[in-house]
């Protein structure tokens, strides 16, 4: 546990040292990496923690993208306020999304989510005096403020207000999935119907928790609409909710941290092995069907498992058999 | 068993931490190539536009052999860094950002659709550098959208709906009809063509779009049989306009509606085969257009690729190559801020002719043409045919306009 | 049908030219939209009937379904190349591709039964990567020409409009189709055993039958039904790259609407979705992108386990 | 026998008051009655069984009590009030706790967990999204003294999964208990144990019910059980009543041998 919380700490450390090390690109990918890993974070409260299996939480990410990136366009508010504000309406309009879904369970759930997620697209298609039809909404800035501070619009700035979000989010997921809630949570995860028995009005639980999750999924998106300057309807195609879930996955779903792992390892591997590749699709799924077949809790999990084989070598044999 | 898988365990996650920590990400620009010119390509060259971005890579590669071949520009190579996007902006913004901050890249071009270059203007300013575009045909570029650093030297969606309209002018054809993808694209040359119709005296009977994607077009056939026009124009591309145009012949509508199209190239004819025989359009670039530079880069073409003809991004995008060249040599820099300038100002002989950008909006002016798709000897699919050209002046728009006055 | 119906050839000059200036009547169109609906349902049946299956047996979501669907068409392709026969793909890609799709299950799929559906979701969306890709590696990006056979690339008139003869093809097949697995189902031991697995696999098991080759016959039959949807879809779209994406959900949506592991589930599913998009598309096009999922919305919210689902 | 006239005995005795009462339910599916105007009362205190051949509709009838089917006619009171209509949670959280047939549990958890999370529920910061030591805390305590009570103490940190059967069944009882009810309904509890499994069961359970006095509807298969834990019986045939008393008279009912007792044992 210590040593897990000494790695945790440096981990903090590296990240805030990052602007004063790395080059311009390097950050612009980092920043990337940081709102990939929120998005992917607050997937995994649905699918890690309670089982409910989005496929459509690219909703909450055009949400967000959108919602911020109408106001910043139309209004001088301030970027934290913004970013702060979009991801409570998407919050809201969960509320209304998960209430629906959540008279399914199971793939009905998930294909629900998904049919949300379909006809937020078909509206942001439609919608163009708000949305810009399929040409999206461009050239999307930072406003500056509150109180005149410009830090946050620029490069560093501006990765450090992600960052602060990430991590701002994962001690409110670690404290939620910690809390009484969060164990009701892990009671629907495992059997719902038993919870449902114990008193628990499961349904209420299950909405509050997509209201969450989307509410952070929309921070994300919310952030990347002035980072990458733009918001389009990809960014609520259900690929991208596809993609969200294999994150999820691949980095080890119910840890929070390996959702975030798992989401920086898609990316990288999506921009590396494409810049050496055309055919960077194929290892991309093979390494896929590897991670399934030799590391079932994800490559956090085996990361993990690692550590803690590890820490059983260095110690002393004495020590494990006294 | 236990060892093996172990071993096998360690490779997965060695393997993904190789590329997490892969150095060259992390690290500024690689060792330049001493001098040479860089050249960004962000392009769909996989996906469902993996054609175009294919063929925006062929004809930029080309380019650069032949140029290098000739002692580069200025007397500095062309060194082309081309990525792919797989047709996703986030990936486009995030891929040209890249030739921008570590590889020092300060000219862009062939990105593959709108909403890509759509993401990637608003950024040029910041990057301080140059994009020129050789396939992008959204109105709004060189419109509502337009920034200093973009050029576009290919020829837009309104400046072929524009070269339709001006057909059909002369055309026996009175009752029309439109079908466009449902996208900004299909809508914006759609509305010019609507404009254009009804400026004409002709009778506009209406107009429908199909989301892209559309697998069963019977629906819209039978919309356009029902209206009673004896010609639809079609706005469509990819994957939809071949589905389209192989439907389309197997309910017989071409038998009763002349079908006129915005853009016509090899890869839709290869895809439908005799399906699209008799289709009328206006081309961005066509191996057969009639001009002596052509003739020149059609021969060279095929020499190099076993007697294959050059579609229209491979003929865009030399297009494209030879303005970035021009201006080069005009600005005897490839810094911005000369560059831009010199652009504005130059005029080249280009493979469709004269070509100029204009000041007001960076949009080249250049020939317009009409072609048709017909069988010939010596072909063993149908060609593209040229009908009729129109001069520039007529076909381009009003200065940062999408629509025409007269 | 043949009572209402005149054959013209392709080649032929038509000399119902003047009648087709006529404004179409409503009883015509309505017919005709309706056989193309079948049509269309019949593509997307083989498609949903192949995931049920799948779903039904082995309890998995197969990603991969549309990427198969797709390889189903680019074999076609190649088929129809250098044997010149339509048929012969339309034998050969099936077989080929659920050959693979068994393959796959005795070697990856077989280990993993034991875990949890996410496990499956990336195994398959891993399939599905490498599938698309490799496709596009053999064949190239561009989009590729399938013709239907000359004997039905024709026309026939339905009163008074026309209507190809391929799509009147796809509604017989998809008919036929749907009866030979109906009666298989019923009537033979297979099917029995196939219902009695999607019902309680550990029973199955009990009983001395070869769980393991029910899966692997299960996985591949699904997959080959994707295929033959692919070769068949060919002549209507080409062969190309972005038939796997839009298909896939299509694919999704028709089996929850039915009932995820019901075959007759699937049918229906398959035949409202192609009425509502047939029939949607033409009276509220701007609605085009939506329809589908408006509908799955209203049966899911209705019936959370689809229209023939035993539960959520 | 002892045990069986010592229930007899103790059913004799005078009940404080009727908490759960069944009045002409029925339930149809179809044209099938599973449940067919049945009419019952189980009081403070007291122990009912209801026994009946399979099919009979014993678990439809626990299934309609705490409402997670709904009933085609009839009613359901629960210390005065209607519950007829109420949702599953919400019958539970009056005080109405079950266990289920099959065994039901979280596997992945410890016993504790699983019985703390019962006993949460009946916390009124059961849902607090942050922090909740108190909570926990408290859980933790009534689940850890509910554990002792049915010998789970020494697996209490082991995953439920892992549990032996035995064990699992009354990690289910001790669940349940920790919701401190006022009336426990108990399906099947000994279901799929052995004889020598059945017997400690049926001990710890019968230790556990004298001292906890609560209201207790069981549903058992095991005669021996029923007579030992029992102090009235119901007896369901197809749905409907057709016996209700002391375990001794329900044994010289004659329609009862006829349909239960004689006609399968």
């Amino acid at each position: 546990m210590r040593l897990s919380l000494v790695l945790g700490l440096c981990g903090l450390a590296l990240l805030i040292a990052a602007p004063l090390a790395l080059p311009p690109f390097a950050m612009t990918l980092l920043t990337e990496l940081v709102i990939l890993g929120l998005f992917a974070m607050s997937l995994d409260l649905m699918v890690g923690y309670t089982r409910l299996v989005s496929f459509g939480h690219a909703a909450a990410y055009g949400i967000g993208a959108y919602a911020s990136g109408y106001i910043l366009l139309n209004s001088s508010t301030p970027l934290p306020f913004v970013v702060i504000l979009a991801a409570l309406l998407t919050g809201f309009i969960a509320i209304g999304v998960g209430w629906v879904c959540t008279l399914a369970t199971g793939v009905s759930f998930s294909m629900l989510t998904l049919a949300f997620a379909q006809l937020l697209y078909a509206i942001a298609f439609k919608w163009t005096s708000v949305t810009g039809g399929s040409d999206g909404l461009a050239g999307i800035p930072r406003r500056p403020g509150p109180l005149g501070i410009t830090f946050f619009t620029g490069k560093a700035g501006f990765y450090y207000f992600a960052l602060a979000c990430l991590i701002g989010a994962y001690v409110m997921c670690r404290g939620l999935v910690a809390s009484p809630f969060g164990a009701v949570l892990r009671g629907i995860r495992e059997n719902e119907a038993k919870t449902l028995a114990l008193g628990y009005n499961t349904r209420l639980y299950k909405i509050a928790v997509v209201a969450i999750s989307y509410a952070l999924g929309g921070l994300a998106g919310a952030l990347y609409a002035p980072f990458a300057g733009f918001a389009n309807t990809e960014l609520l195609f259900w690929l991208l909710s596809g993609q969200v879930l294999i994150m999820v996955i691949v980095g080890g779903s119910g840890t929070l941290i390996g959702p975030v792992v798992g989401a920086a390892l898609f990316m990288l591997l999506e921009h590396q092995l494409s810049s050496y590749t055309e055919a960077w699709a194929l290892f991309l799924g093979l390494f896929f069907i590897a991670v399934v077949l030799f590391a079932p809790a994800g490559i956090w999990g085996l990361a993990t498992s690692w550590l803690g084989r590890a820490r059983a070598r260095a110690e002393p044999e004495g020590v494990r058999h006294g | 068993m236990t060892t093996k898988l172990r071993v096998t365990r360690r490779a997965v996650l060695a393997g993904a931490g190789a590329a997490v920590a892969s150095p060259n990400v992390w690290t500024s620009a690689r060792a330049q190539a001493a001098g040479a010119i860089k050249i960004g390509i962000p392009a769909a060259l996989t996906g469902p536009l993996g054609t175009v971005g294919q063929q925006t890579k062929r004809g930029a590669e080309f380019y650069a052999k032949v140029q290098n071949a000739k002692g580069g520009i200025l007397g500095r190579k062309i060194e082309l860094l081309i990525e792919d996007t797989a047709g996703n902006p986030a990936n486009c913004v995030r891929k040209a950002q890249e030739m921008v901050e570590r590889q020092g890249v300060k000219i862009l071009t062939g990105l593959t659709l709108s909403s890509e270059a759509l993401a990637v203007v608003p950024k040029l300013a910041e990057w301080d550098a140059i994009f020129m575009s050789g396939i992008n045909g959204d109105g709004r570029l060189t419109a509502d959208s337009f920034v200093p650093n973009f050029f576009r030297a290919n020829i837009s969606g309104p400046m072929g709906a524009r070269a339709v309209s001006l057909y059909l002018r002369e055309a026996k054809f009175n009752n029309i009809y439109a079908l466009g993808l449902d996208y900004a694209w299909g809508h914006n040359s759609v509305q010019v063509f609507e404009d254009e119709m009804k400026r004409a005296k002709k009778n506009f009977i209406g107009k429908v779009f199909a989301p892209t994607g559309t697998k069963d077009y019977s629906t819209y056939i039978t919309k356009i049989r029902q209206s009673g026009a004896d010609a639809c124009y079609l706005v469509l591309q990819g994957d939809d306009n071949n589905a389209f145009l192989s439907q389309s012949r197997q309910y017989g509508l071409p038998d009763k509606v002349a079908l006129l199209t915005e853009i016509v190239d090899l890869a839709s004819i290869k895809a439908v085969g005799d399906d699209s025989l008799g289709l009328i359009g206006s081309s961005r670039y066509s191996f057969s257009y009639d001009h002596p530079k052509n003739k020149e880069f059609v021969e060279l073409w095929r020499k190099e690729h076993d007697g294959g003809l050059p579609d229209t991004f491979e003929g865009e995008t030399w297009q494209a190559m030879q303005a970035i060249q021009a201006g080069i040599e005009k600005a005897k820099s490839t810094d911005t801020e000369p560059l831009r300038a010199a652009l504005t100002t130059v005029e080249l002989e280009s493979i469709k002719g004269k070509i100029k950008f204009r000041e007001c909006d960076h949009q080249a002016v250049q020939q317009g043409f009409m072609v048709k798709v017909v069988k010939k000897d010596g072909y063993n699919t149908p060609i593209p045919e040229v009908i009729a050209t129109f001069p520039g002046e007529r076909t381009t728009p009003g200065c940062k306009k999408t629509t025409y006055d007269d | 049908m043949l009572g209402l119906a005149r054959l013209y050839g392709r080649g032929h000059s038509n000399p119902g030219l003047a009648s087709l200036r006529r404004p179409m009547s409503t009883l015509a169109f309505l017919l005709n939209q309706s056989v193309n609906s079948l049509s269309q349902a019949a593509l997307l049946f083989f498609l949903g009937v192949g995931l049920t299956l799948i779903f039904g047996i082995m309890r998995i979501v197969n990603f991969a379904h549309g990427a198969l669907y797709m390889l189903g068409a680019f074999i076609g392709y190649s088929v129809v190349r250098t044997s010149g026969s339509f048929w012969l793909a339309l034998l050969l890609a099936p077989v080929l591709v659920g050959a693979a799709g068994a393959a796959f299950e005795l070697v990856i799929l077989r280990r993993l039964y034991r875990r949890d559906s996410h496990a499956f979701l990336m195994v398959t969306f891993g399939l599905a990567l490498v599938v698309s890709e490799a496709v596009r590696l053999i064949w190239g990006p561009d989009a590729l020409q399938v013709p239907p056979p000359k004997l039905l690339s024709g026309v026939v008139f339905i009163l008074g409009e026309p209507f190809p003869v391929y799509r009147l093809f796809l509604a017989a097949s998809g008919i036929i189709v749907a009866l030979v697995i109906w009666q298989t189902l019923e009537r033979t031991r297979l099917g029995l055993l196939v219902r009695a697995t999607s019902q309680n696999a550990e029973m199955v098991h009990a009983l001395g039958i070869d769980i393991n080759l029910v899966r692997a016959g299960a996985f591949g039959t699904g997959c080959g039904l994707a295929a033959l949807g692919g070769v068949l879809a060919a002549p209507l779209v080409t062969a190309s790259h972005g038939m796997a994406g839009t298909v896939i959900i299509d694919a999704f949506v028709i089996v929850i609407i039915g009932g995820m592991g019901s075959f007759l589930g699937s049918l229906i599913g398959a035949l409202l979705v192609a009425f509502v998009q047939v029939f949607g598309n033409y009276y509220f096009p701007d609605l085009a992108l939506a329809s589908m999922y408006l509908l799955m919305l209203l049966v899911l919210v209705v019936r959370p386990g689809g229209l023939l689902g035993k539960e959520a | 026998m002892v045990e069986a006239e010592a229930a007899t005995a103790r059913s004799e005795g005078a009940f404080a008051q009727t908490l759960l009462e069944v009045d002409s339910l029925t339930k149809r599916y179809g044209a099938l009655v599973a449940i067919d105007n049945v009419t019952m009362r189980v009081s403070d205190g007291e122990v009912r069984a209801v026994i009946g051949p399979n099919g009979a509709g014993k678990t439809t009838l626990f299934h309609l009590i705490t409402g997670v089917v709904k009933p085609t006619a009839g009613r359901v009171r629960f210390a005065g009030h209607d519950i007829t209509r109420h949702a599953a949670h919400e019958i539970c959280q009056r005080g109405l706790s079950r266990t289920f047939q099959l065994t039901s549990l979280f596997p992945e958890m410890s016993a504790r967990a699983n019985v703390m999370l019962a006993a949460q529920a009946t916390h009124a910061r059961r849902w607090q999204p942050f922090g909740g030591g108190s909570v926990f805390a408290r859980a933790r305590r009534t689940g850890d003294a509910v554990l002792e009570q049915l010998g789970l103490t020494d697996v209490a940190s082991r995953p439920a999964g892992l549990l032996s059967h035995g064990d699992q069944r009354l990690l289910e009882v001790a669940m349940a208990m920790a919701q401190s009810p006022k009336v426990l309904l108990l399906d099947e509890p000994t279901q799929g144990l052995s004889v020598e499994e059945t017997a400690e069961a049926v001990e710890t359970l019968s230790h556990l019910l004298e001292r906890a006095r609560i209201a207790v509807l069981l549903i058992e298969h095991d005669m021996e059980v029923v007579f030992r834990l029992a102090h009235r019986i119901t007896v369901l045939h197809r749905g409907s009543v057709i016996a209700d008393g002391a375990p001794a008279e329900v044994k010289a009912d004659a329609r009862v041998q006829e349909a239960y007792l004689g006609g399968i044992e």
